[in-house]
């Protein structure tokens, strides 16, 4: 990793960073659990797109392959993930009735309720 | 297993009576045991006689090494107690043979009488403590053989003190022993006066010696226990086994050293322990409790002639003891057994037992003449201090008292029936042992009481001996007869304020248990329960998954700065 | 080096094979299991004898291409996976086999369970952090989807929250595997030994991944999703998970912190993981006394246990002089995870028996067990005994071990708890026992159960004390290998 | 040949055991036929070995148990005196017990657990080191838990957890004890005692308090000996073994190992901690038969008095001169021939004539004569009465207190002695003099029956008798004593 990244590479891990910030926020305080899986794939393109940009090397020279080969193995993990996800929490409200656990009250009556009601 | 080594008579001289009450134990040969019973004394007779003195049998593989001996006063207990066994056996033979619980009877009266001559054979301590114990203890089977219940309380009360009279002795011999650090009587004795904590070992020595030569106050189970036993055991109870315990203190108190302090409390226990045995004694009825509290006080007498021992030359005085306690033996033996053959006879057969007794009695006071004279000359020749030895002379007064009273309440026991007559053998074994109580001083004197027998014979010992006889006599016929409602104090004097006062303890400490079992005790469930409650609300807090993903970027933050505090 | 690549290839292909035979599925298991098994021996042999062996795939060599490694620790972890899993096989035919017709359950577990040990396979083999990523996001989607088999609502929601936890363990550590490639370029842990240096990135990186891996191993404080999901599960299920799965996670753990990163590791890392595990042996044991349902016990057990293996940290390396045998803590603790292994899969199958005898779960039900499953009570006698760390199990040297390796460094409190920590299991676990021992209560029709299904219990349990017994074998093979960081520790 | 015994020793009862525990339940002849050959088989080797070890033959069989740490078992003097004392009374036990359950239920689970308490007794008598000790000395405790709940009523149980509740307890704190000082000494074998002179007083003196407390509870040493009178809960043949000889006497053969051969008899005089040890078995003596004879119940009764014995033993051990050692170990042997006599003779009271309680004594004397006069023979025996076996201990443990300078200690010799003839006359007085209900002569033979019941106490009494009467012999317990403390401790 020569030098200082170029301009481009610093702005992609930095917006990959940022992903990752909402998304963790996303992942963890909000209850409903689709809204859940959403933040969750945010978080993993974040982190994807960090992983690319950390394939810049010097400017003269190609990107180094190697990442985004594990990129993509990643987002096949990622994808398989939230299948098994989705398929578990639709059959969990077609059980229950209800969009996020038990111990979780739904996200419309947490305090910062969003603007349209919960779903489901 | 090595092969005893040694003479082997003394061992035979024990081993016989076990064999005979083996025989007892089983059914077939049960009968012919009861037959036997008066021959088991009899090895240990022909060793009195025939065994060479100073000559140690050692069976190692026995106890902790058994190791037999007889030395000079021990042939002449062995002797008379043999003799004695073998009068009272003879006197079983008819006494029990229509009675139920024969074995019983015959087993454990020859253990009793193997302890009894154990005590007398044995050289080392274990031996000595083991047969001294055997006695003790198998007395007890005999003491309540009859099963009534004034039988059972005698034994009750015998057995607690006979247990305490064994803690004593084994206090005793252990310190002697870790002193001596050997098991030989001889050592211990000469270790006893230097060893640390040899005054305890003594005290405790004459404790347990004591309390089972009738010494004054632990006598209190001999009143009860000898008049509750079948006759024969009574009579071998006060004559035999009750020597066991002198011959525990000619053992083992170490005259030599001149022990002035126990020596002078003996002789003031003895004494004391006299005259109460003839106080209390003048107010019994049953002949039998008359005989045991006699036996109280002339045992007293033995035990104040041995502490007199302690300042002067010991041998003599211990021989003069012997002849005494050899003596008195025979005598009460007879006397107990003459309250059988009485009792069983009608009013005429009862005359001759009655003279007969009433001539023991006076052998007893010491009448001049008998044996009883020789045997009390014996012991007042060697008692040096003057005051002691008018008091040992008056108390032939109560003694003669004490022995008509006896004669008195025997004449009353004379069966119903006209024509009753006790059955030839009991008569016999009752002379024999008369005629010996009569007779064997005078073969014994010179060498026992180390005098001439002249001596006795010389007008002032005859006077001497006379004067406290007619003195008593004349002071029995004036009282005895008059005054028949002389206040009559409970077998076993000072048992009753004791039992009751140990009762009172007894209850308060069942009272203060109970009343510390109904405190509660905390049951570990109950405290645990908070502990659980806050578990689980922590646990439901943690499974929050809103909660636990803030946890867990806190954990992230958490492990970056510990690392990063490198 | 066939073994090696057959310890992967065969769980997988029979995976994808059991999807289309369906109802034979069941035969194919027994077919695939004993050979499996025999790879894992034969791996087991081949580095007890040759030491240490690397297997680059496809030829590229890293830090180019993927490198299989397989060490003493790899191999026992292999071998004692092929064993419980083979046990777990033979204990489900009698499950999950339906001759007749064709249950969504039956259909869906052997595939699982297969695909399952093929990713238990590929962790403890490969030798690249990327590589562990990927098996051990196949092992999370496995067992997820295990804890959900019977489709009830309690075991979709603990299986759902087991995904949240799971997720957010698999994105941390992803994010530390590419803050690693961001600053060295490579991600082959032998290559990463040599190049690690304790700087800003990688403390970052080792931080997340720890914390990621923690909450993929249940470790207090991120232990509630375990036991909803290994009491729901079914029972070959539940063994499975409790006795293998989060293991695999604390052998990765076991990886970075001994083989990658001993450089970055310090004493207040060690105190925090040390600390995670005094909370979860003290929380653990008190929740599983209070519990009434046996697999409950059996699952908060199993967050008690893993506490142990976490003390492995702060206490490694102090092994002091007077210790002649190797390094005391990495060797308990590594024995301690074999031995809970086998006792915990043999304690969850009794655990099914006995829920499938008397009807259901509660412990009271179980009174006067003993005298109708005598076989499998005495299966979870031993298997307790090695939980509680009695001898002469494998629990008990795991035990002395780390004992020795506390007093050595001079923490008593590690000691005290561990020794605490032996009490609370002997309480939660004699319990159970105890009602098993009472006299049956009237009118309880326990149905009998076949003596070969206990066996197979009885059979793990034995295993768990013959590692106590004949431990002498293990530790030689543990000791190829090892990370010379396991005997100075992360000081 | 010489490694090969001791672990025939060892196998004649644990064969047994685990034989016994797959045979079926009806299979009872085959079961009695193994359980017997075991003890047969034990007692010929015992026989052999005693023969060997008295022409200095030594037995030991090495097994690398984990690098470093050794299981011995080794056969000196010592172990011979007590594994002489179990498989004698193992083999009558047996009997009994067969007689006793006729017709009983879950016989094969007890038969199994009672051979493997025996065995786990061995292994502690045959332990060459501390590690061996108490893998040995667990097995114990984990063994004699089933005995104790074996009736499954809630009263066993209760007993049952009580008894863990103490006992694990107990080694928990024998674990830390032992760790401790094998982390600062390395692994401690009792033939080559290492010298921890080197290391500071006041930790030798606490490890060496932990060691008295960790294994107290098995010696039943004051505060630590609830778990005794409540485990009287067991049936008869359990308590006659278990808590007469094995368990209680595993305890007490602890603590002489602990100060004899781990710390040294000049070392523990040095650090000053005999004679606490000496007040606390003292006071131990008192108490217990203080608390016996406020019993109503013959077995609780008889259950405090094991508590005053045993601690018999340690006042032996405690004052460590050649006589009180001498006293303290034939004792071992005495107490288990006296009180095995006693138990025994209390299960036929109650199993045969429906008596628990001291008062439903009266008269038994006349019923069941054979029962009683072994009872008695054993009561005095305690008492001290010669020429039974009791006080032959009372008489050297005497001397030995003496020599030691503690003359305090014959005070409690004798005190003890009066409340044991307080507590058993009273018994042995209901049996023959108290009239009970007038039972005709017939009504005795139908009480004691069968023979295979009455004959052990009859034997064990007559054993106790023959240990006083024969003591001087060379093969007798105190001869035997004698040899251990020549030979090894005072040569």
């Amino acid at each position: 990793m020569s030098g200082a990244l170029g301009h481009s590479a610093t702005l992609f891990a930095l917006t990959g960073a940022a992903l990752v910030g909402i998304g963790l926020y996303g992942f963890v305080a909000r209850t409903h659990l689709l809204r859940r899986v959403l933040a969750f794939n945010v978080i993993g393109s974040g982190v994807f797109l960090f992983f690319g940009a950390t394939g810049f090397r010097r400017p003269d020279l190609g990107a180094d392959p190697a990442p985004q080969a594990l990129i993509i193995t990643g987002i096949i993990v990622a994808l398989s993930l939230t299948a098994l996800a989705l398929a578990l929490i639709t059959r969990y409200a077609a059980l229950s009735g209800r969009s996020s656990l038990e111990d979780e009250a739904p996200d419309d009556e947490a305090p910062d309720a969003g603007d349209e009601r919960g779903g489901g | 297993m090595t092969f005893p080594l040694g003479p082997l008579l003394p061992l035979i001289a024990l081993i016989a009576p076990l064999a005979i009450g083996l025989l007892a134990a089983i059914p077939a040969t049960r009968a012919r045991s009861l037959a036997l019973l008066p021959l088991a004394p009899l090895p240990a007779l022909a060793l009195a006689f025939f065994g060479t003195q100073d000559e140690t049998t050692l069976a190692p593989d026995l106890l902790l090494g058994v190791t037999l001996t007889l030395d000079g006063n021990a042939r002449y207990f062995l002797g008379f107690v043999a003799l004695l066994w073998m009068g009272a056996g003879l006197y079983a033979t008819a006494y029990m043979r229509d009675k139920p619980k024969i074995a019983p009877f015959v087993g454990f009266w020859c253990m009793t009488l193997c302890g009894n001559l154990g005590v007398f054979l044995a050289a080392d301590i274990i031996t000595f403590y083991v047969s001294f114990a055997v006695v003790s203890l198998c007395a007890y089977l005999l003491v309540v053989h009859d099963g009534t219940q004034r039988a059972l309380h005698a034994g009750i009360v015998y057995i607690v003190l006979a247990v305490l009279g064994e803690t004593c002795l084994l206090l005793g011999f252990l310190i002697g022993a870790a002193a001596a650090d050997s098991l030989l009587i001889v050592d211990v004795r000469i270790a006893l006066t230097d060893a640390p904590g040899g005054e305890a070992a003594i005290a405790l020595l004459i404790v347990g010696f004591g309390l089972k030569a009738g010494m004054f106050p632990f006598h209190v189970w001999l009143p009860l226990a000898h008049p509750a036993a079948p006759v024969p055991a009574s009579a071998v109870l006060s004559g035999a086994i009750v020597k066991a315990g002198i011959f525990g203190l000619m053992q083992f108190l170490p005259m030599e050293s001149g022990l002035s302090l126990w020596g002078a409390l003996l002789v003031i226990t003895g004494l004391v322990s006299a005259y109460y045995g003839v106080a209390v004694g003048l107010t019994q009825r049953n002949p039998k409790s008359v005989l045991a509290y006699s036996t109280i006080s002339q045992m007293g007498l033995v035990l104040a002639l041995i502490g007199a021992a302690a300042g002067a030359t010991p041998a003599d005085n211990l021989a003069a003891a012997t002849l005494l306690s050899l003596h008195h033996g025979f005598a009460k033996g007879a006397l107990f057994l003459s309250v059988g053959i009485v009792a069983a006879s009608g009013r005429r057969a009862a005359v001759p037992a009655l003279a007969a007794a009433a001539l023991l009695a006076l052998s007893v006071a010491g009448f001049p003449g008998t044996g009883g004279a020789l045997a009390k000359a014996a012991m007042k020749a060697h008692i040096a201090d003057p005051i002691v030895y008018w008091l040992v002379t008056l108390s032939a007064i109560g003694t003669t008292l004490l022995l008509a009273r006896f004669v008195m309440t025997l004449a009353a026991q004379v069966s119903a029936q006209e024509r009753a007559r006790p059955s030839p053998i009991m008569t016999a074994s009752f002379v024999a042992l008369a005629v010996a109580a009569l007779v064997s001083p005078w073969f014994f004197f010179t060498d026992l009481a180390g005098l001439p027998l002249a001596y006795s014979l010389s007008a002032s010992s005859i006077l001497n001996g006379l004067w406290p006889v007619l003195v008593g006599g004349a002071i029995a016929a004036a009282f005895l007869r008059i005054s028949p409602s002389v206040p009559s104090i409970p077998e076993g004097d000072l048992v009753t304020p004791v039992t009751k006062w140990l009762r009172r303890l007894d209850g308060a400490a069942r009272r203060g248990r109970s009343r510390l079992e109904d405190l509660p005790r905390p049951d570990p469930g109950v405290l645990a329960a908070p502990l659980w409650r806050a578990a689980s609300v922590a646990e439901r807090a943690f499974a929050r998954w809103s909660f636990a993903g803030l946890l867990m970027a806190a954990g992230a933050l958490g492990v970056l700065i510990a690392l990063s505090l490198q | 080096m066939i073994a090696v690549t057959a310890c992967l290839v065969l769980p997988l292909a029979a995976a994808l094979a059991a999807i289309p035979l369906g109802r034979r599925a069941p035969r194919l298991a027994l077919v695939a299991a004993p050979l499996i098994l025999l790879a894992a021996l034969a791996v087991a042999t081949e580095i007890w004898r040759t030491g240490p062996a690397q297997l680059p795939v496809g030829g590229w060599l890293p830090p180019l291409g993927i490198a299989l490694v397989v060490d003493g620790l790899s191999a026992a972890f292999l071998l004692t996976g092929a064993i419980v899993t083979g046990a777990v096989v033979l204990f489900a035919t009698s499950i999950f086999s339906t001759p007749d017709r064709e249950t969504r359950a039956g259909f869906a577990f052997w595939p699982l369970l297969l695909a399952m040990w093929g990713a238990l396979n590929a962790v403890f083999l490969s030798g690249d952090l990327f590589n562990l990523y990927v098996a051990l996001e196949l092992l999370t989607l496995t067992a997820v989807a295990l804890v959900a088999l019977d489709g009830r609502r309690e075991t979709v929601a603990a299986a759902i929250r087991y995904m949240l936890f799971a997720l957010f363990g698999s994105l941390a550590y992803l994010l530390g595997v590419t803050l690693i490639y961001a600053r060295y370029g490579a991600l082959d842990i032998a290559l990463l030994r040599i190049l690690a240096e304790p700087d800003a990135p990688t403390f970052v990186a080792a931080a997340l991944m720890t914390i990621g891996l923690a909450a993929k191993t249940a470790l207090f404080p991120f232990h509630a999703w375990l036991p909803p999901a290994h009491a729901g599960a079914p029972a070959p299920a539940s063994a499975m998970l409790s006795a293998l799965v989060t293991k695999a996670s604390f052998y990765i753990v076991v990886r970075i912190w001994f083989d990658v990163l001993p450089v970055a590791g310090n004493e207040a890392l060690a105190m925090i993981l040390g600390a995670m595990g005094v909370g979860a042996i003290l929380f653990g044991s008190v929740l599983a006394i209070g519990q009434e349902r046996l697999k409950l016990v059996v699952a908060y057990s199993t967050v008690a246990q893993l506490g142990y293996l976490f003390l492995m940290f702060p206490l490694a390396g102090s092994g002091g002089e007077a210790q002649p045998w190797a390094a005391g803590a990495w060797n308990g603790g590594v024995v301690h995870a074999l031995s809970h292994a086998f006792a915990k899969a043999a304690m969850f199958l009794c655990a099914g028996l006995f829920a499938e005898a008397i009807g259901h779960d509660r412990m009271d039900g179980l009174k006067g067990v003993a005298r109708t499953m005598p076989l499998t009570v005495f299966a979870f006698g031993l298997a307790a005994i090695s939980l509680m760390g009695l001898p002469p199990s494998g629990g008990f040297t795991a035990k002395y071990l780390l004992l020795t390796a506390a007093f050595a460094g001079g923490n008593h409190f590690f000691a005290l708890v561990m020794l605490a920590g032996g009490l609370l299991a002997a309480i939660y676990l004699f319990r159970p026992l105890e009602r098993a021992f009472a006299k049956p209560a009237e009118g309880s029709d326990i149905t009998p159960i076949a003596r070969w299904r206990q066996a197979v219990p009885l059979v793990l349990a034995g295993a768990a004390i013959a590692l106590g017994v004949f431990s002498a074998v293990p530790f030689d093979l543990l000791r190829i290998g090892r990370a010379d960081a396991a005997q100075e520790g992360l000081e | 040949m010489n490694t090969a015994l001791p672990v025939l020793l060892l196998a004649t009862s644990l064969v047994p055991a685990l034989v016994t525990f797959f045979l079926r339940e009806e299979s009872e002849r085959k079961r009695n036929a193994v359980n017997l050959a075991g003890a047969f088989a034990k007692l010929g080797l015992v026989v052999v070995m005693l023969d060997g070890v008295r022409r200095g033959e030594d037995y030991e069989f090495r097994f690398a148990f984990v690098p470093g740490l050794e299981m011995l078992l080794q056969v000196d003097a010592l172990a011979l005196l007590f594994v002489t004392l179990s498989a004698f009374l193992w083999l009558l036990t047996t009997i009994y017990a067969i007689a006793y359950f006729r017709g009983g239920s879950d016989l094969s689970r007890f038969f199994g657990f009672f051979s493997l308490c025996v065995a786990a007794t061995t292994g502690i008598a045959l332990s060459g080191t501390l590690i061996t000790f108490f893998i040995f000395y667990e097995l114990l405790t984990l063994s004699t838990w089933p005995l104790v709940v074996h009736k499954g009523d809630a009263k066993s149980l209760a007993a049952g957890r009580r008894y863990l509740a103490y006992t694990l307890a107990g080694s928990a704190v024998l674990l830390l004890a032992i760790v401790w000082l094998e982390s600062m000494t390395g692994p401690v074998e009792f033939a080559a005692p290492s010298d921890l002179r080197r290391l500071d007083d006041m930790t030798l003196r606490f490890v060496f308090a932990l060691f008295v407390l960790g294994i107290g509870v098995k010696a039943a040493i004051f505060p630590l000996h609830g778990w005794l009178p409540t485990a009287m809960a067991a049936p008869a043949p359990v308590s006659a073994l278990l808590h007469a000889v094995a368990v209680v006497k595993a305890g007490a053969f602890g603590i002489v190992r602990v100060i004899y051969d781990v710390f040294g008899i000049a070392l523990v005089a040095e650090l000053g901690v005999g004679l606490p040890l000496a007040f606390v078995a003292s006071f131990t003596i008192l108490y217990g038969s203080v608390r016996a004879l406020q019993q109503r119940d013959i077995k609780k009764r008889l259950a405090y008095s094991t508590v005053s014995q045993v601690s018999y033993i340690i006042l032996g051990a405690a004052l460590a001169g050649p006589f009180a050692t001498i006293g303290g170990l034939v004792h071992l042997v005495h107490q288990g021939l006296m009180k095995i006599t006693m138990f025994f003779c209390a299960g036929i009271f109650a199993e045969r004539a429906g008596i628990t309680s001291i008062d439903g004594l009266a008269g038994m004397g006349r019923r069941m004569p054979w029962t009683a006069i072994a009872f008695s023979v054993a009561a005095l025996g305690m008492i001290g009465v010669p020429p039974i076996a009791g006080f032959v201990t009372k008489w050297y443990l005497g001397i030995g207190a003496l020599q030691a300078g503690q003359t305090w200690v014959i005070a409690v010799l004798a005190g003890s002695a009066l409340l044991n003839a307080a507590y058993f006359l009273p018994l042995i007085y209901r049996l023959w003099y108290q009239p009970g209900e007038d039972i005709v002569r017939a009504d005795a033979q139908a009480l004691e029956r069968p023979l295979a019941l009455i004959a052990p106490p009859v034997v064990t009494a007559a054993a106790a008798l023959l240990a006083g009467l024969m003591a001087g012999l060379a093969l007798s317990p105190l001869g035997w004593a004698t040899l251990i403390v020549e030979r090894t401790y005072w040569p």
